[in-house]
């Protein structure tokens, strides 16, 4: 019978190659699947490039990966927290590089990569420093950015529940970036806490439907 | 004479029309929602993915999965929603919030807003999802201190700070007094009982 | 007590102008407003683009607006259909416009129209007829047609259930365009089947968050 | 000797690979369902905003609310999950499905497909999903006859009907045989009994 459960964590991150792109869900801790991180981590990739809203927190998730210098790059909206002083250390002394995106382009990114859309125009940070370097363009007389995809060789989504053909559901605002993220990586990873059983998730409550997801794992 | 910021919050909450969808932004304007009645019905959004959100949790009502967009746990009124960060800046960007109450450094008189990052060279810049609120709502509110510690007006011909979004504010809420700012310039909306010659002391700005 | 529930499809109606732009919910008759488009014909609004995906069945729905002159312009995917001889006739004697849209492209340009994007690259369409005029662009070794935004003075939409508030739910494959729809319409009217009480909807499985509707009527 | 539009249908759902996700277009390509081995768990999508679409309706279990690209009522496995077009044709678009099977009026050796226009001055024209499905899903796979009833062939070497997408098909199944098309131009996969010099008749292209 076909299973996308796999049992254990290394198991869950097997394979996930240096240099890859992480798509990380969550917003600060909520939906931050910290135990795939920490597989992640005694999995030894490195020369990561990260994509998350945060630049990690205190000692723990991805500001672990961070302090093990693992991580290339981070793209994310919002790296400077009252407790980012891992990142904060490495982003001074050069040893990471940083993409800042508007926290609304970065959500709308990621869903373009999934969604097989080329690039689009959004009114966020037109006239600003985010906005330099870019192509702009004025459209029924507002002005416009223009932004591209993003896309992830591998996903690591913290979701709620899960089934083995990968039907996932979130709880409450621990779904944040995580939907997305599930369906612009070429490897996408949940963690769930509960597993559960096929057909008891409500079809109509399904927020992200098997097809994105290639390994569950509960942790 | 001048309002402290719990009275200015009370003013907002005031000005807020009944059945309004609403986003306050971090820090000072999320008071504003302490003093909101609950009779005018207005929905409270958060961008990190919840419409329909209620007052902050405490004690039992603490749950690490529901938090706002400054990350501290709120609860959620019955009739709520959640959905993605895609489909909660789709819904701001799609301008369907009707105001916005932002923080800021600096509001220039045709509504330039710069709330995001003071300029100094090592800073490490966070924009988060300003940039998105500067642009997203029908009508984007700035509730500020009309000078700095310093003494210098944060309600200014022109930013010297660098810009969360361009034209985007309507209204300057300080302590000292409400603006009307835009393709128009700066009117003096309120004065709270500070006289005209006392806004133009501390602005520097021609007002009327 | 704030209430977006209105008694009558007439009141559900009120004060749709002529010459607007309808977004009609449905695939097929699946998720078709039908009460709210009779409810329109009653009205009498005329002169209306109808952004739907189809553009009528036999005697009902859409095809009684198009019978009955109030149509203009139809956008939609597919327009062609066992029993669409109304729209057939019309479109025959240049009655009716028509602009065809691929399937997945009107349902990213409703979704753009809702989400202030003001434009994307779709891939879907390159090389064919109906990238004729367009603009296009090659990203990544890829073709692309430039795809504008679709906003409507007035959504119908046909949901399942709904409260005073406005959220809504939809059952099965009746959901289709109605949730885009709904978020790209200055004045967005659903009809229901059933009212809920405030609370009854699963936050989790709301599929349109009330901001979005103006106007609820149970039919 | 030639395979029916069973055993063709047959034919196709045998090479459908284990768990994959799979579109079968409206008209000859549903028939692909009815020979799918339950045990090879493969998941049909179908665009209006369904994964884990099971067998066709009957009798009582007919739901107006549940049908197919085809507006044909169908039945849900479970496990299934229903979306909006917008999430379903991202799913399409972004290259989630594994194969979607079409039929086709014409297919090029460098796998251009036409299937959604007769080019016909008098007709009018309806693309629905046909565009989307062309270029989405991972592999595009054609079935159709490799002769219209007049003997012309419906593979050729370059499309008269107007595309619908450019340089999407790998796989042409025909009762006569079947085909690889693209880049490196046309090749027999499997003759199903047919000479090559037949098919070579049949089509008037240089096949090997």
């Amino acid at each position: 019978m076909r299973t996308k459960i796999v049992s254990g964590l290394a198991a869950a991150v097997d394979g996930i190659a240096d240099g890859s792109t992480v798509l990380i869900g969550g917003f600060g801790l909520a939906g931050q699947p910290l135990s795939l991180i920490d597989a992640l981590l005694e999995q030894g990739a490195s020369g990561l490039v990260v994509v998350s809203n945060n630049a990690g927190n205190a000692d723990f998730g991805i500001a672990r990966l961070l302090a093990a210098g693992r991580v290339r790059t981070v793209i994310c909206s919002f790296p400077r927290q009252s407790d980012s002083y891992v990142f904060d250390e490495l982003y001074r002394a050069g040893k990471v590089e940083l993409e800042v995106v508007p926290q609304g382009t970065l959500a709308e990114r990621i869903r373009a990569g999934g969604a097989g859309i080329g690039g689009f125009f959004t009114p966020t940070g037109y006239g600003t420093l985010l906005a330099e370097g870019k192509e702009t363009r004025e459209i029924d007389g507002r002005g416009y950015v223009f932004e591209k995809p993003i896309r992830g060789d591998v996903a690591l989504i913290g979701a709620y529940r899960g089934d083995r053909l990968g039907n996932l559901v979130y709880r409450k605002t621990s779904r944040n970036f995580n939907p997305m993220m599930a369906t612009a990586a070429t490897l996408t990873i949940a963690s769930v806490r509960e597993i559960a059983e096929v057909g008891e998730l409500d079809p109509e409550a399904v927020v992200t439907p098997g097809i994105h997801v290639d390994r569950v794992v509960a942790a | 004479m001048s309002l402290d910021r719990d009275a200015l919050a009370a003013r907002i909450a005031d000005d807020i029309p009944y059945g309004a969808y609403v986003n306050l932004g971090i820090g000072a304007p999320t008071l504003v929602a302490d003093h909101l009645d609950p009779a005018r019905e207005v929905t409270l959004h958060t961008e990190n993915g919840l419409l329909g959100m209620g007052p902050a949790a405490t004690g039992d009502d603490i749950d690490d999965d529901l938090i706002n967009a400054g990350k501290q746990p709120v609860t959620e009124h019955p009739g709520a929603a959640y959905f993605s960060q895609a489909d909660s800046f789709a819904m701001m960007r799609g301008g369907h919030l009707d105001i916005c109450v932002l923080g800021a450094y600096q509001v220039s008189v045709r509504g330039d807003l710069a709330n995001w990052h003071t300029g100094a060279a090592d800073a490490i810049p966070a924009v988060g999802g300003a940039m998105d609120l500067a642009i997203g709502a029908k009508s984007v509110w700035v509730m500020m201190d009309l000078t700095t510690k310093d003494g210098a007006s944060k309600l200014v011909e022109s930013c010297s700070y660098p810009l969360t979004g361009v034209a985007c504010v309507s209204r300057v809420y300080t302590g000292r007094a409400v603006f009307e700012v835009g393709a128009g310039g700066v009117r003096v909306l309120d004065t709270l009982g500070s006289t005209l010659d006392e806004l133009r002391a501390l602005t520097g700005l021609e007002l009327s």
